[in-house]
């Protein structure tokens, strides 16, 4: 238990670090904070007292540390474009990032595990034999581009589904604004999770069948038969408890790359979020809005990481939190 | 007192390639139409891609050949098309099929180089971290674990974002390739790095390693000669799937406008390039390079799927 | 045939596996308090015994006792974590990689596994000649060749089947190929760590015969390892029993099976499924052998003796020499209770 | 009646490269309370028979002739939820590596109890007292307790002990081992093989045991089966194949064994090694190997031959009889 928290403490700080570093030498390289601050009609000896101001001529280290002692507190700065604190134009973009991975997280559950699990056991129907062909196409379709052909068939072709935006929104608790409790944002969120979910659900719908299939091969298993007991028992308590133990690990990485995928789908449907905000602050050299993104990414990392392991530990009886097998 | 020496059939050493032919690989191959066909169309994208400048109609980096006024031409069995351009042309006037006949060539270049590079990294620290044990290893691989679970993608938009943003988008167009190809290399190497790791710990418990031991052999040559080339199946296995990985992540990040520039395009840019004329009808700029890639792609993934059922190391008892 | 001069000196060896992770695995709560933790597997606690010129020594046990454990210290395959192995009158578990050069030609070994011993990317051919050429650098092309020749022909195997791979080859006929391995060296000291006991019958007494057969005309000695008492009786001069990691009797082949002292030995001996006996009638052990993790106090298989005292709880037993030529490690034998 | 009858068993293996037979007009009786073993050498299809007869043979392999009859109901023609009916409830089975046989995240307690709920309408409450009860005969310390531990937590004489346990659950009349101790200690394989042989007596079980040891087998059972690639060259009362066996391969495994030569003696080796199903030669299959090998053996398949109360498949053993026959006529 001490070890388990501990390396998740030093992996989290680890983590923060290599990002504050790489987060303060953009902000330090990128872009000249003056510039923004005054324009460029200052003379040069008002510039000079202005950057022994505003501590721009210290050295690199007292830089660093009072750049980690403001975000400690919250202080990222104030983004260029926005005129507001970083961390709050980043926060208020975070439910639209996540309900786009969480509505696409549901989809990939939702149909990772039966097609995963259908597949396994009947490896030779035509189904199972569809499934996988589908799944291997999937794979091998870029998300952006699946998002394109979305919006080519179901909005330009069909004029099905709306093709940007969130729709219309409700705020539930204080500013989250969600878009699962109207029609309207439903059907906005509808494509983008789809496209999103386009590369993951193949990969774990993979990933699913292989290790069911051994689950299935395993001495275990046959035991489960030769006690009498119902394929359906077989299948989804002694099979895929086992099952699930690797895809867990796995599937948690994954949830945490979808959160880089989402600068992808955003990017085309236009979806109100960080990861389109992020780009936006790219384009336009918004430093201290790049370096909020990171952290809250970071932070995020970090956060579903240790959720995947406590859930491996919880499932795995033989796992006691400390990583190691007893 | 004498053993009875038992006699094989053959005894003579068949030729390379009649020993190849004999092989597992080789037979199932024969036996698998999905393979021959993926393998057939890989050779097919690999040899457009090297003969490019030679095959295209049109030489899409020359700007003398280049007329706007032949922009958004559409293919040849559409209505309104001109026979000079078999594919039509995009929004600057290039024809499709030469653009996408150079696009390949630079996607399938970045994609193996990328890979190359991965994998010169991966082999060295997978081989380290496995072969030093200890400290070393929980060290390379934490490093792996905290790298893998930031994703590729996201630490090749932030750092190509940032390069963008420092350099400024023309000398940035000029060393997009160089780029990418480094930013996709560096950011894959855990995936190299853990499965050579991984076999050379699987075989390093084997008994054959401490038979090589016993006579004395030094653990260089133990290393380089003896483990290194029982891990070569699943490097195989997994470079297809890492190249077609490589090409999907550089045509992403193109697509970004973090990619190759316009006048350059990959793949990738010219999907890009064509997305914002499909609202108006002319699909073919970004649908026919879309085709190419996914095939290419997908071709990559059959063959790594093929590889991993053949050669799953289960298969041999050895 | 001098029997009486050791070949290989064994004394006080001890080999712990740390099996406590790395620094944070090894911190624990202990009454509220953190402490630092470290947890060792003792597979040998302090085994000592001689290998006899031209004998052959078999270690016989139970999975863990740490047998194979013996075996590969003494081949230099692990470090010991204490004691003392002497060849040929020289220390040996000390030297660097270079300097027991010399005696990796005159020590081999043939392992358990024939599917995993030899290496799946090398011709059988390769793998005979590398070391020859390995540790003879001024031999020439055809006296390599020859040799591996006339080993292959010594181990009952065609020179022709050198081109292939070892998946060609049945368990039976990799084990003979193993065996080949280990005297293309011309060794005069042999460790076979348990080489029958993942084949067949049939073809075990294939093996044990050329194994017999080597041992005459190369005058080999063997340090055997198995867990099989049935070929122990046959293959061995002595005969060492080893318990979690101790010695609990070394005796003379003939001794030991007539008349087992330890108590342990005999449970062993009551165990082996015989063909005659029709009404198995074992000595029934308590309970199950202990982890090395936390070894017992005293004689460590106070536990599941039948004959265990107060005595046998706290004091160690050490290996004491016994009028018919055996030497057992038990306070019951030593006081003449048993 | 018998109560398991099996008859000209055929098993077929459908790989890539083809249909392979593993098993081949394979026949034999069990009768209530007997203890029957079948012998081989790896590869002769003694598993293969074993899980063939609760038609437990997983994919490619088949049942592709023959029949089994269990107490007169032919199993091939059950339905899939008759099968399931018996498997477990009248016939158990104890697999080989104990370590692989438990699901490593159910306990043991949900592991006993589906067991018996799948087969009786009982409640859970009553089928944990069974399940302890159970574990108690099989001299399992403190059951109470054990029964919410998972497999990981038990050494692996205990889990086959617990896999013993889990056989006796339903009160099962066959039950049927596939080298039970083959993965266990020495010390412990005795204690496990004569927990199991005192539990078969005392609840009058038949027992079919797959072994490899001939010291269990004549120690074990009362008839013996000897299987050499997928088919039985020989089979009858164990004391007789042990001390007086018919079959030169049956002989040479015998013979083979170290306690049969005197030590330090070269011992009795069977040459060559058992042929792979795919290239078995022509007539009988040992024929290669034996060293009383006439021309009929490389061409025609024996038949079984009497001798004593055992079948044997031997051309030699025939000839033998036949000319015994003649002389005495």
């Amino acid at each position: 238990m001490i070890a388990f928290v501990v390396r998740r403490l030093f992996q989290a700080v680890i983590v923060m670090f290599v990002i504050s570093l790489l987060s303060f030498s953009i902000q330090d390289n990128l872009g000249d904070p003056l510039r923004e601050l005054v324009g460029q009609s200052v003379s040069e000896e008002e510039r000079q007292a202005l950057r022994d101001e505003l501590g721009l001529n210290d050295p690199f280290l007292t830089q660093y540390l009072r750049f980690v002692g403001n975000a400690l507190e919250g202080d990222l700065g104030t983004s260029y474009f926005f005129k507001e604190p970083a961390l709050d134009v980043i926060l208020n973009k975070l439910p639209a990032t996540l309900e786009l991975v969480f509505g696409a997280t549901l989809i990939i559950i939702l149909l990772s595990v039966p097609l995963g699990v259908y597949s396994a056991i009947n490896p030779r129907s035509w189904f199972s034999k569809t499934v996988m062909g589908m799944s291997i196409v999937g794979i091998s379709i870029p998300v952006f581009l699946t998002a394109i052909m979305a919006i080519y068939l179901f909005s330009v072709e069909l004029n099905w589904l709306p093709s940007y935006g969130r729709g219309e929104t409700v705020p539930v608790f204080g500013s989250w604004e969600t878009g699962f409790l109207t029609k309207d944002g439903l059907l906005h969120l509808l494509l983008p999770c789809a496209s999103l979910a386009s590369i993951m659900l193949p990969l774990f719908i993979r990933l699913i069948r292989s290790e069911m299939m051994e689950v299935l091969e395993s001495e275990y298993v046959k035991y489960a038969w030769a006690k009498g007991l119902s394929p359906l028992r077989i299948w989804f308590l002694h099979a895929l408890k086992n099952t699930m133990l690797p895809v867990i690990t796995v599937g948690g990485v994954q949830i945490g790359t979808m959160v880089a995928y989402t600068i992808l789908t955003e990017t085309v449907f236009q979806w109100p979020g960080m990861g389109f905000l992020f780009l936006e602050a790219v384009n336009r050299v918004d430093t201290p809005l790049i370096v909020a993104y990171l952290i809250v990414v970071g932070a995020i990392f970090v956060i579903t990481n240790t959720l995947v392991d406590l859930i491996y530990g919880l499932v795995n009886p033989t796992v006691k939190l400390a990583g190691k097998k007893s | 007192m004498t053993t009875p020496v038992e006699v094989l059939d053959i005894p003579t050493r068949p030729s390379a390639w009649a020993r190849f032919k004999d092989t597992h690989l080789f037979h199932s191959f024969t036996r698998d139409k999905v393979a021959m066909v993926s393998f057939g169309l890989f050779v097919l994208y690999a040899l457009a891609a090297l003969f490019a400048p030679l095959i295209a109609p049109y030489n899409p980096y020359d700007p003398a050949s280049i007329d706007i006024m032949n922009s958004e031409l559409p293919p040849i069995w559409q209505e309104g098309a001109d026979p000079a351009f078999l594919l039509g042309t995009d929004a600057q006037g290039r024809d499709m099929l030469s653009t996408m006949l150079y696009g390949t060539r630079i996607s399938l270049m970045i994609g193996i180089c990328a890979v190359m590079l991965q994998m010169f990294l991966g082999v060295l620290i997978g081989l380290s971290a496995g072969y030093f044990g200890g400290r070393v290893d929980s060290f390379l691989m934490r490093m792996a674990d905290i790298q893998l679970s930031f994703s590729t993608m996201m630490v090749a938009i932030v750092v190509l974002a940032v390069f963008q943003a420092a350099f400024g988008a023309e000398l940035y167009a000029d060393l997009a390739i160089f780029m990418l190809i480094l930013v996709i290399g560096i950011a894959e190497w855990p995936q190299y790095a853990r499965t050579v790791r991984a076999s050379v710990l699987a075989e390093k418990h084997k008994e054959y390693v401490d038979a090589a031991r016993v006579m004395g052999f030094g653990s260089g040559r133990i290393m380089w000669r003896h483990i290194l080339p029982n891990t070569l199946s699943p490097l195989l296995v997994i470079s297809t799937v890492q190249v077609a990985n490589a090409i999907i992540s550089e045509a992403s990040l193109s697509f970004l406008g973090l990619g190759m520039p316009v006048s350059q395009p990959s793949l990738g840019s010219l999907i890009s390039s064509g997305f914002e004329y499909i609202f108006s009808g002319a699909w073919w700029i970004t649908v026919l390079p879309g085709i190419v890639l996914v095939v290419l792609v997908l071709v990559m993934n059959l063959l790594g799927d093929w590889l991993r059922d053949v050669l799953n190391p289960k298969l041999y008892k050895g | 045939m001098n029997a009486q001069q050791p070949i290989l000196q064994v004394r006080d060896l001890e080999k712990r596996f740390n099996i406590s992770g790395d620094f944070l695995d090894q911190l624990k709560f202990q009454g509220g308090k953190i402490v630092r933790k470290q947890e060792n597997v003792h597979a040998i606690n302090g085994v000592s015994f001689d290998v006899m010129k031209g004998e052959a020594l078999c270690v016989v046990g139970e999975s863990g006792c740490g047998k194979s454990t013996v075996a590969r210290t003494v081949m230099g395959l692990l470090k010991p974590s204490g004691g003392s192995i002497h060849y040929n009158g020289e220390r040996i578990d000390q030297l660097s990689d270079r300097a027991v050069l010399p005696y990796r030609k005159k020590m081999q070994m043939i392992f358990q596994n024939p599917y995993a011993s030899l290496n799946p990317r090398k011709t059988i051919t390769q793998t005979l000649e590398e070391p020859v050429r390995f540790h003879n650098p001024g031999m020439s092309e055809t006296e390599v060749k020859d040799k591996v020749k006339a080993v292959m022909f010594d181990v009952g195997i065609d020179p022709g089947w050198g081109v292939r791979y070892p998946h060609e080859f049945s368990g039976g006929q990799r084990q003979r190929i193993s065996i080949a391995r280990a005297l293309t060296l011309d060794p005069e000291f042999v460790v076979a760590d348990e080489p029958i006991s993942a084949l067949d019958v049939s073809i075990q007494a294939q093996v044990l015969n050329l194994m017999m057969k080597a041992q005459e005309e190369h005058n080999l000695t063997y340090l055997f390892i198995t867990h099989d008492l049935s070929v122990v009786e046959h293959f061995g001069t002595r005969v060492a029993v080893m318990y979690l990691g101790t010695l609990c009797e070394l005796a003379p082949t003939k001794t030991l099976f007539a008349t087992p002292r330890h108590p342990y030995t005999q449970a062993l001996l009551s165990a082996i499924p015989r063909l005659q006996d029709h009404r198995p009638n074992h000595i029934k052990l308590q309970g199950e052998v202990p982890t090395p993790v936390n070894l017992p106090s005293g004689c460590v298989f106070h536990g599941r003796c039948p004959h265990a005292n107060d005595r046998c709880r706290q004091e160690v037993p050490k290996l004491v020499p016994q009028s018919d030529g055996s030497q057992v490690a038990c306070h019951g034998v030593e006081e003449g209770r048993l | 009646m018998a109560l398991l009858e099996v008859e000209n068993l055929e098993v077929t293996f459908g790989l890539r490269q083809g249909a392979v037979k593993a098993l081949r007009d394979v026949s034999f009786t069990v009768e209530r309370g007997e203890r029957v073993g079948i012998v081989g050498e790896s590869g002769a299809g003694k598993s293969v028979a074993a899980f063939s007869i609760l038609n437990l043979i997983s994919r490619p392999g088949y049942i592709s002739g023959g029949q089994i009859r269990f107490e007169g109901q032919d199993l091939s023609k059950l339905s899939s939820d008759a099968m399931r009916e018996i498997r477990g409830n009248r016939i158990a089975m104890i697999f080989q590596d104990p370590m692989m046989t438990l699901n490593p995240v159910l306990t043991l307690g949900q592991q006993m109890v589906e067991c018996l709920k799948a087969h009786r309408k009982i409640s859970t409450q009553e089928a944990r007292l069974i399940a302890v009860e159970k574990l108690r005969q099989v001299h399992i310390p403190s059951p109470e307790k054990r029964i919410d531990q998972y497999p990981h937590e038990l050494s692996g004489g205990m889990r086959q002990r617990v896999i013993i346990a889990i056989a006796l659950l339903l009160d099962p009349v066959l039950i049927i081992a596939d080298e039970p101790t083959t993965a266990l200690d020495v010390t412990i394989q005795a204690e496990i093989m004569e927990l199991l042989l005192e539990l078969c007596e005392s609840n009058n079980v038949g027992l079919v045991l797959i072994t490899h040891d001939l010291g269990v087998v004549s120690q074990v059972t009362q008839k013996a089966i000897v299987m050499y690639a997928g088919r039985v060259i020989e089979q009858g009362p164990t004391k007789e194949i042990i001390n007086d066996a018919q079959h030169p391969y049956t002989q040479g495994l015998i013979n083979a064994l170290p306690q049969q030569t005197l030590p330090g003696q070269r011992l009795n080796q069977i040459p060559g090694s058992m042929p792979s199903l795919q290239n078995i030669p022509a007539g009988c299959a040992f024929n290669p190997r034996c060293e009383f090998v006439m021309d009929v053996c490389k061409q025609t398949l024996p038949g079984f031959t009497r001798s004593g109360g055992c079948q044997v498949a031997c051309h030699m053993v025939r000839e033998m009889k036949e000319k015994a026959a003649q002389e005495a006529s």
